[in-house]
């Protein structure tokens, strides 16, 4: 949205946490603007459908281009992009429903594959946009609408799953800490592979959890978010499952690896000479 | 008078290595200059299971596989049992004396085709046996077999000296036999060489070669049957800087990936069959609202669900031009031919670019498996279109005209939301009716860029014509050939571009009182949407996952002739 | 002559709080007798944004929102800007004094709400004021919004004992303003109480307690606009023993978990809109050819793709239709209003258990959104059907007969195997050209068993008729009575049943000269799938997100009928 | 298919590792006749789209009910089944491409609710029906029909992911080690929970492992195949963690876990009283 836009009719409510996400997004694209001398035109920004993925249409300032496409489906999209464009900067937004519920099977492959995208989740652990359904991240037990008598399924990991399925960048961060999450979105996308910077952002209306995460001294709450020391060795993968064992929300970034090439760097029949029709014609030949 | 054209069916057990003997065959004659048309059928299971080749042979285009068969080759019991209802009531047996006996009273052929085979000193030249016992049977020049032994093995460096003679040596016995029994199915007439190349291929292939010349440079897809065979091509031929092929985890990564890629710009391409296509829904109601140009291949087989995977039939018709909820209407094209498979691919990556949305190339798995020769097309006349690309500079309405505009590729200046919520110029979401209504209206209207389908048509004064559509064509066409040469007053009718039909060929229709639609579905797709259009169409159904006998379709149309 | 009729319509920002007391408006209304019908709208946005909702009040059953406002209450600026084309030329602007003014010179009444409430005593009683001068303005007693005041906060245990007459002190202080502007929109007529029990719902509530007593046991669905409703409700009372509700990861989980669940002897269902819908649809598929009883509702929303989550259209019947590749064809059924959103669920459920197959619940956002008075169901005359179950020994051959069969459930004798291939008896894979036209022939023979829809019609002598669908139906209905008063010769037909068409109707259409189809699309969806059927259908469209004005309606059809 | 069934046409080619998991299907269902005295018709069989799938048509003697369905989504199907008919004996048989491709998306949700049905998955790392593309267990580097220059996603570990994703009882086993593998299943089913019985199942057309799983001492082929100790503690979660690390694929049972109650179990609100018609009504009242 590059300029006021009488038409566009949503907006985020008042504390929601996905502002600070887009402020930060905003602040990594500009950095890659000034120190990559990088046009805003290089970037794509794939958005789910959800609160979350209609920051694409809240961005301000200079306008990257966009794809506000299907539920769950924001991150092949974003491999087809990429992979007809490997030059381009592409950045996936979703909300954990989005890209944990219906968009989950898609996660394993990019992983497998080192998709050099950079996703940044919004996890506010509900249904927003639907208006307060569970979502994977949702706790064992928590009451939403469509939960009326306590969720029945455990709370899914998502740092854990990432883990697992091979996703070479791996960081944890908190809507309300901006600069941090700037700092970490640039890095994921200047990281060479599969980024995904799992934010925690809160919702105001269905699932407030800013206290519960930074705590509350006055009220006896302990805060269930803490800043992964900096002397983790990102680059052990053993070293990132250990730490989750900590339980609560690490904060920081979780995993990074260069070890594994990227799938646009991968593909091998690229390097083959083009194919020539009249030489395919020659194959049918009778 | 001599004979135009004969049909042949191997019929054996997969494995048994009749297949590429059956398909030398026919390539032999095709370089010998006669038309040629094959038709396989693989059993589900992968290894053995009943598997049949048949060959039609011919001195002029043909248009179908044949109704009856001239000579049935047999390698088993099962097959012979299968198979020998459809032979002509002049047609021969030609059998494997050492599988199977033929007791029944019957023009018959049994050869010891292994025996005779060692006898030349190649172990494997069984086949080259019974090649030359069939050619002899349908009075068939055998140096015509004689030159494809020579091309297929004369490397010697890679076979040796003795496969050729050996080889030949084999044609000869199997001639010699053939003669003691003096059958024979008539003499065929000597082929007249086309001025033009030939090129003999199947319709998978041509359609992959169609996609190449129309530029492809993305293609994801998932493996299913009878589109797979697309994939695999693909995944060895699609190569070289800026391509890219990749096998997807399912088709709806597919189709995601796809709209990724025709929104950045590439020529982006699947191919699937029915339930693939199912899992595309939503996708291509994303491609249509975020006009992105796409082309999905759709290489039918039987339906629903997960159907018939080894048959064909013409029933995707009705979700190929409405795939999802909401006002869409995809452009359709379905090729009948296989060499109407290279013209249709190209024609759809033209209208995906020329309207910027995505379209349905319909084909079918009779197509898929048929191989057929064609005149090697002249790549200098085929125009190809590129989607009108923005090139200004600042800011750009994407979507603001009541009509396609030009597209910006990310990279370059014009940024905008591909979005598959209703938009505004930018592609920002809005909800405003006049918003929907102006949108709607530019996305239909968009569907007049593409009234340049060509079609045939012949006879139409009779006030009834008989218009099939893609594999439907042959046995349609050499139907309507029949019933004009039995003195029946009819029309005919065809084209591939099923929606939007060309706006000629639409009024021509209108204006008849009746017309006939030949296609391989239950419901009568395609003559319901004709109707729809204010046509008197009128089908004429099978549904057993077989193309239509000619023989067939001829008495059903004459039934509706006559009533 | 009194007013039997009028409108009001509350406009500001989500959030003000006004929703509740204008459903507790047209609740107390409904108490007092009249019948009642809202329409609320909201912003895609979860907290503020644009909100309004209309209440038409009226002494008869009522079709539509109403055309015109009588009355338009707004709490900002905006709300007024936006609105205000809407009222009547007699109709009164009532507004919060202390939020907008209005310099425009029409008949207007500003109020300082919030002021005038705190006075009471109460100082949350400002709606009650706007309430007091709204009613005053329609000359509506006092003493039907005193009661609802009185059954609302009467309970002193919770709400203490001033809140009551405070908030009647408010209603009189908005009274006494109202009087001094003497403005009024006509006396309203007295209501008669119907010799029926009453209940005010919605189309959701509707369809999820038809479900209900349908008996619906398994219950499987995904969020989505503007169907979650169905979810949540069922959520919180589908609970009980041998009773399953859950939240799907995705709608492709919840369909095919409905598969299982159908197969097993369940009476299962989901809900959806057009998304979701899409992606169901090889498991639609599935449920055709492997003869599995389910009911999927799609509450239909703007298309195509993400399309108008928060806007009504009637665009997806073409893929309830044909929802998947192959020869597939679902029953279809529609309601047109929140009585008809109950029994057509029960029909759906019965149509399912009667063919053993998928049955689509066609609803709409404007029927989920809208609250209506309708008669409390009689249950005990509602037929609810169930499976016939096989209940023999030994071994069974489930797909048999060339129609229905009894089902034979897990856990008894009759095991076979449910099979979305081609199948056998027993549902073996099997590729028979006879078993495949067999089997399709037996499933759509098994449409033939439902054909006792109902229809209404009237007045078919003029060879016009018009025959809406689903939430068209009461425009459609209010347009027909507008012209028959007008003296023009038009007839009307309707049935929810929209596939199969109750046959008795298919020949009424198919005798008319013309057939008037309004319908909110683009294409003419049932329009054209009629035009297939052989009448002579033609649409009058529209695709603004809003359902069809009644007046609009009205000249549109007289455009037809008069060109 | 209960006796010769003549319109049946599909076989598996000889030596397909699915003979053996089809023998030991059987024995373990007949054993649960015998031992649990349980119908056959209580059991149905739900199969996915593969060579492996048609399992379902061929088994031999006592018919179990069966449901043959759409690629990839048996999980889902059978969580239809059990979850209105808990009572029943859920199985579930599928190929890789099946489980682990298309239908992957469906492992996560059905693990966090520990949803009582066995799963057989038969892994022979390439797509065998549709003849021989690459499956996401397929290696690195392997050449298929569809990866004529090699694979390019590296294989997937698919017993960490199901340790991830939270399988309460997860096994391994050989096609050939028809007496274990019957165990393992027969377990599974009897296990109070989501289990998984992940079956090295060679194709013998396309992919060939029958060398590589047990070895070759003439050939100097080590096997990649070895027996997890009979001290590994299967209840804990991270020793079965570890002994991934040991590569290779481990053979036997590596986690089994009844600390976390079944999906049937859980559901509170089947406890409630069954809605009443007229109750409901009532809250409509005018
Ligand atoms: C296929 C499909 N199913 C369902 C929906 C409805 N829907 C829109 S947003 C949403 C969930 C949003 O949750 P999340 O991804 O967590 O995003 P949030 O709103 O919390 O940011 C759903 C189910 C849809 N648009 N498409
Ligand atoms: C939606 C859909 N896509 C594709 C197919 C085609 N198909 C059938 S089996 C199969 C893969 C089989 O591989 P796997 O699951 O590993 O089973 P296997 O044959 O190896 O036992 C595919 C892609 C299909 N039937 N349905
Ligand atoms: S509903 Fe929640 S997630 Fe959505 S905008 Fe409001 S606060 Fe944010
Ligand atoms: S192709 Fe492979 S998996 Fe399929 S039956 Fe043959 S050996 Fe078994
Ligand atoms: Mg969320
Ligand atoms: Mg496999």
């Amino acid at each position: 949205m590059s300029k006021k836009n009488p038409e566009y009719d949503f907006k985020w409510c008042p504390g929601c946490g996905d502002f600070g996400v887009r402020r930060a997004l905003e602040q990594s694209l500009n950095k890659r603007i000034v120190d990559l001398e990088e046009p805003i035109e290089n970037t794509v920004v794939v958005a789910g459908i959800g609160c979350s993925g209609n920051l694409v249409h809240l961005l301000e300032g200079v306008q990257p281009y966009g794809i506000h496409g299907l539920h769950g489906r924001s991150l092949p999209i974003s491999f087809g992009v990429k992979m007809s464009r490997p030059e381009l900067n592409v950045v996936v937004v979703a909300g954990d429903g989005d890209f944990l519920s219906i968009g989950m099977e898609h996660i394993g492959p990019q992983a497998q594959r080192n998709l050099n995208v950079c996703v940044v989740v919004m996890d506010n652990a509900v249904y927003g946009l639907t208006k307060g359904q569970s979502s994977p991240t949702s706790d064992l037990g928590m009451i939403t609408s469509s939960t009326p008598y306590g969720k029945i399924e455990t709370g899914l990991n998502p740092l854990r799953l990432y883990l697992t399925l091979g996703v070479s960048f791996i960081a944890s961060a908190m809507s309300s800490k901006i600069k941090d999450l700037a700092d970490l979105i640039y890095r994921g996308m200047e990281h060479p592979g599969f980024a995904i910077v799992h934010v925690q952002s809160p919702c105001t209306v269905y699932n407030d959890t800013y206290e519960v995460l930074k705590g509350n001294a006055k009220k006896g709450i302990a805060p269930i978010a803490w800043n992964i020391p900096d002397d983790h060795d990102v680059t052990n993968w053993q070293a990132g499952v250990n730490l989750l064992d900590n339980g609560g929300i690490p904060i920081g970034l979780l995993y990074s690896s260069k070890e594994r090439v990227t799938l646009d760097d991968k593909i091998q029949s690229e390097k083959l000479p083009v194919p020539d029709m009249e030489k395919l014609f020659n194959t049918y030949q009778v | 008078m001599k004979k135009k054209d004969f049909v042949v069916r191997f019929a054996g057990e997969g494995g048994q290595g009749f297949l590429s003997a059956a398909q030398g065959f026919a390539s032999a004659n095709t370089t010998a200059g006669y038309h040629s048309q094959t038709f396989a059928t693989f059993p589900s299971q992968i290894t053995g299971g009943p598997t049949w080749m048949q060959a039609r042979i011919a001195t002029y285009p043909i248009h179908t596989r044949g109704d009856e068969l001239d000579v049935l080759v047999v390698f088993n019991e099962e097959a012979f049992q299968n198979h020998k209802g459809e032979l002509h009531k002049n047609g021969v047996v030609l059998y494997d004396s050492e599988k199977l006996e033929v007791s029944e009273n019957m023009r018959k052929l049994g050869l010891p085709f292994e025996k005779l085979g060692k006898s030349t000193g190649n172990a494997r030249a069984a086949n080259m046996v019974m090649l030359g016992a069939l050619a002899t049977l349908v009075n068939l020049p055998l140096d015509i077999l004689e030159e494809f032994i020579r091309r297929r093995w004369g490397d010697v460096s890679r076979y040796g000296e003795t496969i050729v003679p050996a080889n030949i040596k084999a044609l000869e016995l199997g001639k010699e036999e053939a003669l003691k029994s003096s059958f024979s199915v008539g003499e065929l007439e000597l082929p007249t060489k086309s001025k033009h190349d030939q090129i003999l291929l199947n319709g998978n292939e041509a359609i992959a070669l169609g996609a190449i010349h129309a530029g492809v440079n993305f293609f994801v897809g998932y493996p299913i049957s009878p589109a797979t065979s697309i994939l695999v091509w693909m995944q060895k031929n699609l190569v070289g800087e800026g391509k890219f092929v990749y096998q997807a985890s399912s088709e709806i990564e597919a189709i995601t990936a796809l709209l990724g890629a025709g929104y950045s710009g590439a020529k982006a391409m699947t191919s699937t069959a029915g339930p693939g296509f199912s899992l595309m829904s939503e996708g291509l109601g994303m491609g249509w609202i975020a006009e992105i140009p796409l082309v999905i291949v759709d290489v039918q087989r039987g339906g629903p669900a997960t159907g018939l995977p080894t048959k064909t039939e013409q029933s995707d018709f009705l979700s190929a031009l409405n795939p999802a909820h909401g006002d869409v209407m995809l452009p359709v094209i379905a090729p009948g031919t296989v060499e109407e498979c290279f013209y249709a691919t190209i024609a759809a990556f033209n209208w995906a670019e020329t309207y910027q949305g995505p379209v349905i190339l319909l084909s079918e798995h009779s197509l898929s498996e048929r191989q057929q020769n064609i005149i090697r097309p002249d790549l200098s006349k085929i125009k190809v279109e590129n989607r009108n690309i923005f090139s200004g500079e600042g800011e750009y309405q994407r979507y603001q005209s009541d009509n396609v505009s030009p597209m910006p590729i990310p990279g370059s200046a014009g940024s905008y939301v591909a979005n598959a919520s209703e938009h505004d110029g930018v592609g920002d979401t809005t909800h405003l009716p006049h918003r929907h209504v102006e949108m709607t209206n530019r996305r239909f209207s968009k569907l007049s860029l593409l009234q340049d389908g060509s079609y045939e048509s012949e006879n139409l004064d009779s006030g009834t014509v008989i218009l099939p559509w893609g594999g439907s064509k042959g046995s349609g066409r050499e139907a309507y050939d029949r019933l004009i040469r039995e003195g029946y007053s009819v029309g005919w009718a065809y084209t591939m571009f099923l929606h939007p039909l060309p706006p000629d060929l639409l009024s021509v229709l209108k204006d008849q009182d009746l017309v006939l639609v030949p296609e391989l579905n239950y419901l009568g797709q395609f003559s319901s949407y004709l109707r729809a259009l204010g046509i008197n169409a009128h089908s004429i159904t099978q549904y057993t996952g077989l193309p239509f006998k000619v023989g067939d379709l001829v008495e059903m149309i004459k039934e509706k002739l006559d009533s």
